[in-house]
């Protein structure tokens, strides 16, 4: 397979476009996510989006608050312990960004029945409550009945409900290590990542490290990501900055806060954005600006060790500049 | 003794979760309810989030997040949302689960979306809500799925209401039957533990009424800080205060002090 | 957790029983089944089973042979390049054995609602053709109407098909290590092992190697089958054999085809049985009965490197002696 | 030039195989057929097995299976069937399969499950075949799914037949816009690779024609050999020879030479 690896400026020029659906994540807000993707959004002006994520996380958070989210399907749009997602929640009660709420098990099965092309899945869960009666496409209507349509079980006569299953044209998957064939390792929980990668038309991976397909073929069973169906591969370590990313670094509680915070109103983000999001555009320019201090506090982690059987397999950055360079042909 | 609001939830909470249990915990309190109980008197919980991390206590303190590298750091197992949320929660097999709430109304039903001036309910008809709040997570997964769940909420009467805005996670749905017809396979909400006491839900009509209040409280403050006429149980009891080696149990598990930095 | 090491005589006493619905598998005939409790099924006269696999393998080649199997649902029944299961077939010719045809695809499908408590899954494969229109269970209707229904999309009004979903009454997992909580590792493609051990309301996994729970801490990500829902683990050096367990051993060619050419009559089944039946009791007999030349033979394989991460962690049969009698309390 | 039928029919099927398609390979001589394609003309080729085998060459020779160790030693993931058969396959995604048929009828309709003397649509009613085969295992998905997908068989007239005894995967069905109204995702059966030539579908009717046969036969002893009245392509032609790098490439990769022992 051929060399994927990308920068991330050509990813998000080659690969997003307005108007588009575009999915997300897919974990929890303090975890991993492809943050830095979406920063490279919001730096290249995308707007009018279509966001899918089960969880917005910061990435959501701040394309919404910078205005580029004019739909968004989410099961749950907070940062957890780190509070409400200010810039978002801006968005949707100023009545700029629809929102249409389903649970974080529905957009999993979702994006399920996405990956497997089926028409419907069966809904258990989010019927005969507001989720199934509320909804931003069909606002005058309540209780709704197109978003979860009542279906007949064929086989008791029995009631249950139907999700509309998703296919997003762009998926942007944070992973902890790709080859620079699209096989990718994730540490920590999947998410919904394994079924993101096969319901998407387009899949870009965001790469923490770099590892030689060696890896691979010594952990096969961990590459629940195949080259297959991957279309370019971003190598971006602290891609998931300010949050965490499982056997590298915790999440940045100070930063958490403050870019929540910073959030809350236009001009606060306007001046976030000029350091977070304009202010930098090489790999080394978004360290330095994190700072040592902050990356070896961060670096610190509890799940370190989870990294050690794949550290001989990882590439230097001189490494991947080399296969960066390759790639370009 | 000394001890916040929140650590007393936490402790009575806690005191919910019976052994051997498979349980889901979500963020906050509802970890910290379930790792207490975990090492305070069911060691053969089986706790695990809804991104599937199995088998794994929470390291360094309060968890920021459910995939916070403080409950990584030992688990067993990483799967995912399908199957945690799915396979284990959805399906109806998980024994038991501890959701938050913002609103809660007296049939245990459970608003975490937003709040709005004119409900969707109440206007027939579906606008941005005044406040917007988190979603539901994976917990109107649980809502439905789990054999039972616990409630947390702060008691106050602006989220102790007669109806919520919008019903993120259903509890008893409109009370009596309504639950039952919508043909979920979970039981329901067994008890809404607050800042105050525990209400657990009349086995006929499903109204939550006042079962125990906290030491600190009593029947009074709670009904004044229910903003439903709250029934109280003929068998209404104080809850015993937390044991010291219960307090000494939950801090170890909120290493950080979170709960005991909040009201 | 508790221990949950179980011998594999104790573990058929308590697990199964006649006229239940048993799972197998689920592998591909010449790959990772629980062959060795099938054949202690046998052993211990089982009969009247509904079986359920989406590959028979020889477990069930052996079971249809020896006359226990009342009815199977059935991707693939064969044995691949050995041949067709000669056993079953003979089974299912005569009337003994009601077989009841899908899709590989379909019952991984079936499995994966079952696991999820979904009334039915979306048919989109299976459909429009004979296994749609063939059912052992409705044989005077052809087209058969009922075994996978038309419904329709609520979404686009199309017609699609409905699969019944599957909830086995019990599970019998081969992997490749458990730890003696019921938490296991794969090597080799997990088939439909994951979806079927979430929806079986009963599992016993029968493990090749035991290893120390610490191994599961180091690759949390491997470890698919949890012991949140494992009931019992069998502890069984070549539980796969005369079939391949990736890691550790090849299919025994030689075996693979004798066995099933045993199969042919009943009279060679009973002679078949006398030795790889009844003739052995104990892990050590069985391994005897199999002989060091091609225990030789069939652990030379090109997958041994895939074990290499592991080995610190897995028990000797001393250790796992001792934790047998710890578990026996 | 010496080489057996089955590998004419072998290196015939793989010189079908496109550089870069994403396809499904099953046990035998597709995966020979397969593997061949991407040794010789197709370095780009993603071959993947049912079970969720990526990025594997054989190596020993042909595998015993699709979850033989010969197919595992060097493989890039292991999935499962989940993402094999229905992510990748029955969901249209594909390019690509080969399958093999022990009956196949003028539509290109495909029987492995069993052969009757009075078959289910003949009868009306399903009783126990005569001759159990194996199942359509993965091969109905794949017949479903795939944007296209070759099948092999071996060409006798009790093979090649009006209409097979069961459909185990669906090729054209009646013909014409059957299969579209069927509303199968994938293509249909782009060509059949016997051992005699090459059948394709009529654009139209999709019955299949003989396009080309091989060097050491008729068109005359197709037709023979043919259950239907076979039609011939006016522009049918002769099968060219495996060159003598294609026969190398194939027994590099049929290294036990399981091609050679057959007739």
């Amino acid at each position: 397979m051929r060399n994927k690896l990308i920068s991330l400026q050509e990813a998000v020029a080659a690969y997003t476009w307005d108007g588009m659906t575009y999915c997300n994540g897919a974990a929890l807000p303090v975890g991993s996510d492809s943050i830095v993707f979406g920063v490279e959004m919001a730096r290249q002006g995308r707007k009018d989006l279509n966001v899918i994520c089960h969880c917005g996380s910061q990435q959501v958070n701040l394309l919404g608050a910078v205005g580029a989210i004019r739909r968004v399907e989410v099961g749950f749009s907070g940062l957890e312990v780190y509070g409400f997602a200010a810039g978002l929640n801006r968005a949707v009660t100023s009545g700029k960004t629809q929102i249409e709420d389903y649970s974080n098990g529905a957009m999993a099965m979702r994006l399920f029945g996405g990956a497997m092309n089926w028409p419907f899945v069966p809904a258990t869960v989010n019927t005969f409550n507001d989720q199934q009666y509320c909804s931003c496409d069909e606002p005058d209507q309540y209780p709704c009945s197109k978003k979860i349509p009542l279906i007949t079980d064929p086989f008791t006569g029995k009631q249950y409900g139907a999700f509309r299953t998703i296919r997003p044209e762009v998926a942007a998957i944070h992973v902890t290590m790709a080859d620079i064939h699209g096989n990718a390792i994730m540490l920590g929980t999947e998410w919904n990542r394994f079924e993101m990668s096969r319901a998407s038309e387009k899949v870009v991976l965001v790469a923490d490290r770099i590892v030689d397909t060696d890896c691979m073929r010594q952990y096969p069973n961990l590459v629940r990501i195949i080259g297959e169906v991957v279309d370019a591969v971003v190598y971006w370590p602290f891609a998931s900055y300010p949050q965490a990313s499982c056997g590298l670094y915790d999440s940045d509680e100070e930063q958490m806060f403050y870019m929540n915070k910073m959030m809350k109103t236009e001009a606060d983000t306007e001046t976030f954005c000029q350091t977070w999001v304009h202010g930098w555009h090489t790999r080394e320019e978004y360290q330095a600006l994190i700072g040592r201090e902050k990356i070896d506090k961060i670096t610190d982690t509890a799940t370190a060790f989870l990294l050690d059987p794949y550290r001989k397999w990882i590439k230097t950055d001189a490494e991947v500049e080399e296969l960066e360079k390759d790639a370009r042909g | 003794m000394e001890y916040t609001k929140q650590e007393f939830m936490a402790v009575a909470t806690g005191r919910e979760i019976r052994d051997g249990e498979l349980i889901i915990l979500g963020v906050g309190l509802s970890m910290l309810a379930g790792y207490f109980a975990k090492l305070n008197h069911a060691p053969a919980l089986r706790p695990f989030t809804e991104g599937g991390i199995y088998g794994a206590t929470p390291v360094g303190g309060l968890p920021w997040g459910i995939e916070c590298n403080r409950i990584s750091a030992n688990a067993t197992s990483f799967t995912n949302a399908i199957d945690a949320l799915g396979f284990l929660v959805a399906s109806g097999r998980a024994d038991n689960g501890v959701i938050g709430a913002a609103q809660v109304d007296k049939f245990g039903n459970v608003n975490t979306t937003g709040i709005w001036d004119a409900p969707p309910w109440k206007e027939g008809r579906y606008i941005p809500p005044r406040v917007r709040l988190n979603g539901s997570g994976g917990a109107n997964d649980i809502a439905v799925g789990c054999k039972r769940y616990l409630i947390m909420a702060s008691h106050e009467s602006r989220r102790f209401m007669e109806r919520v805005d919008y019903v993120s996670s259903p509890g008893y749905l409109d009370g009596g039957a309504a639950r039952e017809k919508a043909g979920f396979v979970g039981g329901g909400p067994s008890a809404i533990i607050s800042t105050l006491g525990i209400l657990r839900p009349d086995p006929e009509t499903k109204e939550f009424i006042l079962d125990a209040y906290f030491p600190f409280t009593d029947v009074e403050e709670v009904r004044e800080n229910t903003g439903w006429d709250l029934k109280i149980s003929p068998e209404v009891r104080k809850v015993p205060e937390p044991t010291e080696q219960e307090l000494a149990n939950l801090r170890t598990v909120d290493a950080t002090g979170s709960l005991r930095k909040k009201r």
